[in-house]
């Protein structure tokens, strides 16, 4: 089960929660499976089927880099952050 | 890999010095093709209109007139929002700040081209072409912006964030949030609480060299394009969407660059230029104005930021907040995700929120500067401890290092901080000269601050290819913005155990080397220098299956050691990489490593600054005495060119923080489009400035090295704004620090 | 920048005929022309060079004071040995128009001509009372610098006339002149506000004359007849200084632009008036 | 608007060549001449990047019509190094490192070159001060003032030799 770290301004849609768990090999099953328990929460993340490019998800304290394909591991622990750009 | 280097770490003339020095290196304006027309982009005088009416007919018909081209010309762009170059981009907002369509939203909005046989009668064709604009009013303003009764510039643009899409459109565009710990609990066990409010000005790269491009669209339907840019393929890809045109038909062409620093990540008038070329069929050149740069290309974003911080009386911080509302300019996209993320990084918070906000407003759309984001929330935060440091009597650098980040601290905005150094700068800087010697005098004052930058990693491509005389080719995708020529050859160098002199390094176009990011985020070093390495790596693989071949022996008998191919059984079978590199015809043909990489693990960079000013107490004007950088930067792969980055940065964030800074009427005109008001530093108002490496190897680079362009922009406006409350008295919160800003902030005035 | 057509007379007489037509402009040393032409504030159809009229590039410092020729270049001023014994507080002025490569092109008069209020050499030249000497279709006259300047931009010279040169009296013994701008940098910059100061003491040190200018805190550069006249008679100490930078503050009708506010402007007069008077006073005392 | 024709002395060499009034000399240079050394940075004097000589000293070239040089000589980055090599400016630039993205360097060399021929041991202070009318965004001007500093002294070594 993989741990999302639940930002603070979705967690209205979680009951509050700041981190629920979900079943997924990838980011973008992580995503579906949260849909399911938490209807909605699918079309805060994504655009056009992919990651919104507003943010960055960060597996396991690195910026995941393959979007939704980004492979999980048993434990992995996600977060989503603002995206970021360099000069 | 050898512990003992031969070429890291050493000092040679740059490879592109001697063209330099000499005037032969060639830039985009450079740049002359046979039948070679000039382009010249009519652009709004109004900050914000509707376009009712737009006719090119007399334009056309002045003679020398080869190509009038408009919005019209554009395919209707796709309406998604992709990564492109240095962030993310809808390709339909490109499409319009390229060519206003149906409103014009800042002071230098292109709305027409044209290109004629001279410069002057291209601008005389400008005067010609008549266009019927609804003034419509503007706000420049960041909280004006966002005030209920604002003027839209996007009347269908909604508030974006995690909680959903606003129910109103407004000039907000995104919201951002992240929660720590519990924030409330934090500053209840605060013994001391400061609160303060800052702001920074709209401010430019200010590269010296305007943007420039030639384009020549041929009879083969092949798009040729020479440009300065710190990507060929974000240009190439940028124009491929525009025209919805196959990407293997655009050949970008970077040229020299002068001077970027995150302005040319972003393609401009390339397509422009490509459509005036098709329609004349001839070769358009098109030169940016310095008024052009100012007010029509991307600067970075101008602030409000608030700022709420406590900590204990021995010294611990407890919690912070802030709010950061970023201009995004005429499209959204401003860093404040970085700002964010910068905010607090050298430090070790238990609880914290931060708030940010995307803020359009009608200026031209911003673009990446030098560690986008980062330099304003850094002045606000450090100037914000600073003042907890004096309330808690605390010497601060040791209120730093208390409060210090390390590995494994968790950001407020919920990254994790890997391998860093915030501990190593603040160390070296109690240790530094500058430090431990007491300031003496009047007025005078000596601030310090900490700076943090994450940097980059990303794709990178590059190829070696051997010469029979022993020399290789270095072919590069990585544009050259900063020296990355030589300190990438000197990484090739270093793994084939070569003279530095044996590896020609060249930046190659789009169709000649692999895909490959911008050069921005402080990583060509870092991340191409991984892809140079593989390159190499591969290289040497080969010939070491040739020396086999040679020897006959099977190919793990042979090893590679500084530029020597052997087998440790036979004296005889040894050879250098010359003498393998001339038997390459004769054993199969040529031999070419590429290196091909998505770089990860990149290493995050601290700086601390100390600036040592005196302030002239009648007319406000600051005096820097004394100027020290201090940076973690991995291993230097090449100290002189590292400590030029270093100089430079800061000399860059000491300008943001004294002089510049964009200034606008009401309606939205900038009043100081030249370099004469526009105030950026000159050699005459600046001390030397001493860069100090604080060197430990990063465990995630085979050299060791991190990113280290960006980092030292960040902390100057803080460490000065610390040192003229020093001097002063006053308390600074609001960039530039002009003379007149600090008198009234000392009651002067 | 627009086409245009270029002559280069070489007397007075044609210069004059050619600058008579309509859309001619005088071009000496052309650092503030042509960013006009460029920026296409200014559209002249014809430029006049001046170089080449030997009258208006000569420097001549005698017993009749100084006599500079409007087409002399900043860099060439400066380096006049004559002119930086004897007029050390005009030579505070011109050399800070611009950077080396400026003051290698622009000239005293163009800076004049340009009439800008910021001009630095104006006030400098003022508290001199330095006269302009001008050519036109009716032969020649002269006119004091302090009342060439008539608006931002604008001089008193009528279609057809040239400033031929400019001519500055010898210094009387015991007197000298400063000037002082204030700029955020410390070069290549334009005043915000700046000021001149003349002095000239009696055989016992106090003060016998006085002449104070300011520029940029007014539509031309500005004469405070009040504030120097504060100065007569008396010690030439901080008191009185005080008195007359107080008076210059009061004079002074700034505006806010984007170089800087009318507070701050007033403000620096205050301070400019106090330390210029000082370091004319200096060099006074040293003539002594 | 006709051509004017102008015969000037640049980098050494009798040169004519037709211009129309209004090109200044640093787009008569580029443009007409093919000496792109000298650059083109704001257009307006604020930032040297287009210094050249004039009769020997410094100016903007963006400031000084072609049809002016008539009769005058003309030293652009183009004419710095001569048959025995590069100036000893240009090598301390290159051996101190005192440029990167190189915009502004030619027209850096130009200046120091018309100090060094004017001031032959400049102090720091007048090298800054003489510099100020050219930008530099890269370098932070640090080592630019050092490789003056050290071209000085090299040239000053030769000349007691």
């Amino acid at each position: 089960m993989a741990r999302v770290q639940i930002p603070s301004l979705l967690r209205p849609l979680v009951n509050g929660q700041e981190m629920v768990t979900a079943e997924g090999r990838t980011l973008g099953e992580v995503i579906a499976a949260l849909e399911v328990a938490y209807p909605g929460i699918a079309a805060r993340l994504c655009e056009g089927g992919e990651l919104s490019p507003q943010l960055t998800a960060w597996i396991d304290g690195r910026p995941a880099r393959r979007g939704l394909r980004e492979p999980l591991g048993a434990e992995s622990q996600v977060q989503f952050l603002p995206a970021m750009g360099g000069g | 890999m050898s512990e003992q280097y031969t070429v890291i770490g050493t000092r040679p003339p740059r490879v592109d010095a001697p063209a330099k020095v000499t005037g032969q290196a060639v830039f985009a304006t450079d740049v002359v093709l046979p039948g070679m027309l000039h382009g010249k982009i009519l652009r709004s005088p109004h900050a914000h209109a509707r376009i009712r009416r737009l006719d090119t007919r007399r334009a056309e018909a002045l003679p020398g007139v080869r190509a009038v081209v408009t919005a019209q010309d554009l395919p209707a762009a796709r309406d998604i929002t992709r990564r492109l170059g240095e962030g993310a981009i809808n390709f339909k907002f490109m499409c319009d700040n390229t060519l206003a369509s149906d409103k014009v939203l800042y002071v230098g909005h292109a709305v027409a081209a044209v290109a004629a046989d001279e410069p002057h009668i291209a601008e005389q064709a400008l005067d010609l072409i008549e266009v019927e604009y609804e003034p419509l009013p503007a706000v420049v303003d960041i909280l004006q912006a966002i005030a209920a009764e604002a003027p839209l510039l996007h009347p269908t643009l909604h508030t974006r964030s995690l909680a959903g899409v606003s129910e109103r459109p407004s000039n907000l565009a995104a919201h951002y949030q992240a929660i720590k710990g519990n924030p409330a609990q934090g500053f209840a066990q605060a013994d001391v609480i400061v609160e303060r409010e800052f702001r920074t000005q709209t401010v430019h790269q200010g590269y010296l060299e305007p943007h420039a491009s030639v384009a020549f669209w041929g009879p083969d339907g092949i798009i040729t394009i020479y440009t300065c840019t710190q990507g060929a393929f974000a240009v190439r890809d940028a124009v491929a969407e525009l025209l919805q045109y196959p990407q293997a038909k655009i050949v970008v062409i970077p040229t020299e660059v002068g001077g970027a620093f995150g302005g040319k990540n972003t393609s401009y008038f390339d397509v422009v230029a490509a459509l005036l070329s098709r329609q004349a069929g001839r070769p358009v050149r098109i030169v940016m104005s310095r008024a052009e740069v100012l007010q029509a290309t991307g600067p970075s974003s101008g602030t409000v930021i608030r700022v709420k911080v406590g900590a204990t009386c021995d010294g611990r911080l407890t919690a912070a907040q802030a709010e950061l509302y970023y201009e995004a300019g005429a499209y959204p996209g401003s860093p404040v995700g970085s700002g964010m993320h910068v905010m607090f990084a050298p430090y070790d918070i238990p609880n914290g929120q931060l708030d940010g906000y995307d803020v359009l407003v009608n200026k031209p759309r911003i673009s990446s500067y030098r560690a986008p984001g980062a330099t304003p929330a850094c002045f606000a935060a450090e100037a914000v401890m600073d003042e907890l440091a004096e309330k808690l009597g605390l010497d601060p650098l040791e209120f730093r290092l208390r409060n210090c980040a390390r590995e494994g601290t968790r950001n407020i905005d919920g990254s994790t901080h890997g391998h860093i150094g915030a501990r190593q700068v603040i160390e070296a800087a109690q240790k530094h000269p500058h430090y431990t010697t007491p300031l003496e005098g009047a007025n005078r004052g000596r601030g310090v601050a900490i700076g943090y930058w994450g940097n980059w990693g990303s794709i990178s491509s590059c190829t070696i290819g051997v010469n029979a005389d022993g020399t290789v080719n270095l072919l590069l995708g990585s544009v050259d913005v900063s020296g990355t020529r030589t300190s990438l050859a000197m990484q090739a160098a270093e793994v084939l155990g070569l003279p530095l002199d044996k590896v020609h390094p060249t930046v190659g176009n789009t169709a000649q080397v692999g895909y490959t990011e911008v050069s921005a985020g402080s990583r060509t070093t870092f991340a191409t220098g991984q892809a140079v390495i593989r390159a190499a790596q591969a290289v040497i693989e080969q010939m070491r299956a040739r020396a086999a071949d040679l020897w006959n022996v099977p190919v793990e008998e042979v090893d590679f050691e500084r530029g020597v191919f052997y087998t440790g059984h036979d004296d005889r079978q040894t050879m250098s990489f010359a003498d393998l590199a001339a038997q390459l015809n004769q054993t199969g043909g040529p031999i070419t490593g590429v290196g091909n990489l998505d770089a990860q693990n990149w290493g995050a960079g601290f700086g601390l600054h100390i600036a040592d000013v005196e302030v002239d107490p009648e007319t406000g004007q600051v005096n820097i005495l004394r100027y020290t950088a201090i940076q973690d930067v991995g291993r230097a792969i090449h100290p002189t060119e590292v400590e030029g980055q270093i100089q430079g940065g800061a000399v860059q964030g000491i300008g943001w923080a004294l002089w510049e800074g964009y200034r606008y009427d009401a309606n939205g005109q900038m009043l100081n489009p030249t370099l004469l008001d526009y105030k950026m530093p000159t050699a005459l108002d600046l001390p030397p400035i001493e860069a100090v490496l604080v060197q430990e190897t990063y465990p995630h680079h085979p050299f060791g090295l991190r990113g280290v362009g960006e980092t030292p922009i960040v902390p100057p406006p803080g460490a000065l704004a610390n040192a003229i409350y020093r001097a002063t008295g006053a308390r600074m919160s609001e960039l530039p620090m002009t003379p007149e800003y600090i008198l009234r902030q000392m009651k002067v005035l | 920048m627009n086409p245009f057509e270029y002559q280069t007379p070489t007397t007075l007489e044609q210069a004059t005929a050619l600058l008579a037509r309509p859309g001619a402009y005088p071009l000496a040393g052309g650092t503030d022309l042509l960013v006009k032409m460029r920026y296409r504030r200014l559209t002249p159809t014809c430029l006049v060079d001046l170089k080449h009229i030997p009258a208006l590039t000569r420097i001549v410092v005698d017993e009749n004071g100084l006599l500079l020729g409007a087409a002399v270049t900043c860099a060439d001023l400066v380096a006049h040995p004559d002119v930086r014994q004897t007029y050390p507080g005009l030579i505070d002025a011109i050399a800070i128009i611009g950077g080396t490569a400026i003051q290698n092109r622009a000239t005293v008069g163009g800076n004049l001509c340009n009439a800008a209020p910021s001009a630095d050499s104006a006030p400098a030249l003022i508290v001199h009372n330095a006269q302009a000497v001008i050519a036109g279709p009716h032969g020649e006259r002269t006119l004091a610098v302090s009342d060439f300047c008539v608006a931002p931009g604008q001089t008193a010279l009528a279609p057809g006339e040239l400033l031929v040169a400019i001519r500055v009296p010898p210094p009387p013994p015991r007197s000298s002149a400063a000037y002082l701008r204030f700029t955020p940098r410390h070069e290549m910059d334009i005043a915000v506000a700046g000021a001149a100061a003349w002095l000239t003491l009696t055989e016992k040190g106090t003060i016998a004359d006085a002449r104070i200018a300011l520029g940029a805190v007014a539509p031309t550069p500005l004469p405070v007849t009040e504030a120097a006249q504060a100065l007569i008679g008396r010690q030439p100490e901080e008191t009185a200084f005080a008195t007359a930078a107080h008076l210059a503050q009061e004079a002074a009708r700034p505006i806010d632009d984007v170089r800087g506010s009318a507070a701050q402007r007033r403000h620096l007069i205050g301070v400019l008036v106090r330390r210029t008077l000082r370091i004319a006073l200096e060099r006074a005392q040293s003539a002594m | 608007m006709e051509k004017h024709k102008v015969r000037a002395t640049i980098n050494g060499r009798q040169t004519e060549f037709l211009c129309y009034p209004h090109q200044s000399l640093l787009e008569c240079l580029r443009d007409i001449l093919g000496l792109t050394g000298a650059k083109e940075g704001c257009n307006d004097g604020n930032c040297g990047a287009c210094s050249v000589l004039l009769d020997g000293r410094l100016v903007n070239s963006c400031l000084v019509l072609g049809v002016e040089v008539d009769g005058h000589s003309v030293t652009t980055i183009e004419g710095l190094a001569d048959w025995r090599g590069l100036h000893p400016l240009q090598e301390a630039f290159i051996r101190e490192d005192a440029l990167q993205c190189g915009y502004c360097t030619p027209g850096m060399l130009m200046a120091a070159k018309a100090l060094l021929d004017r001031t032959p041991n400049p102090n720091e202070q007048e090298i800054r001060t003489w510099l100020a009318g050219n930008l530099c965004r890269c370098t932070g001007y640090d080592k630019i003032v050092r490789a003056v500093h050290a071209a000085a002294a090299q040239m000053q070594e030769e000349n007691n030799l």
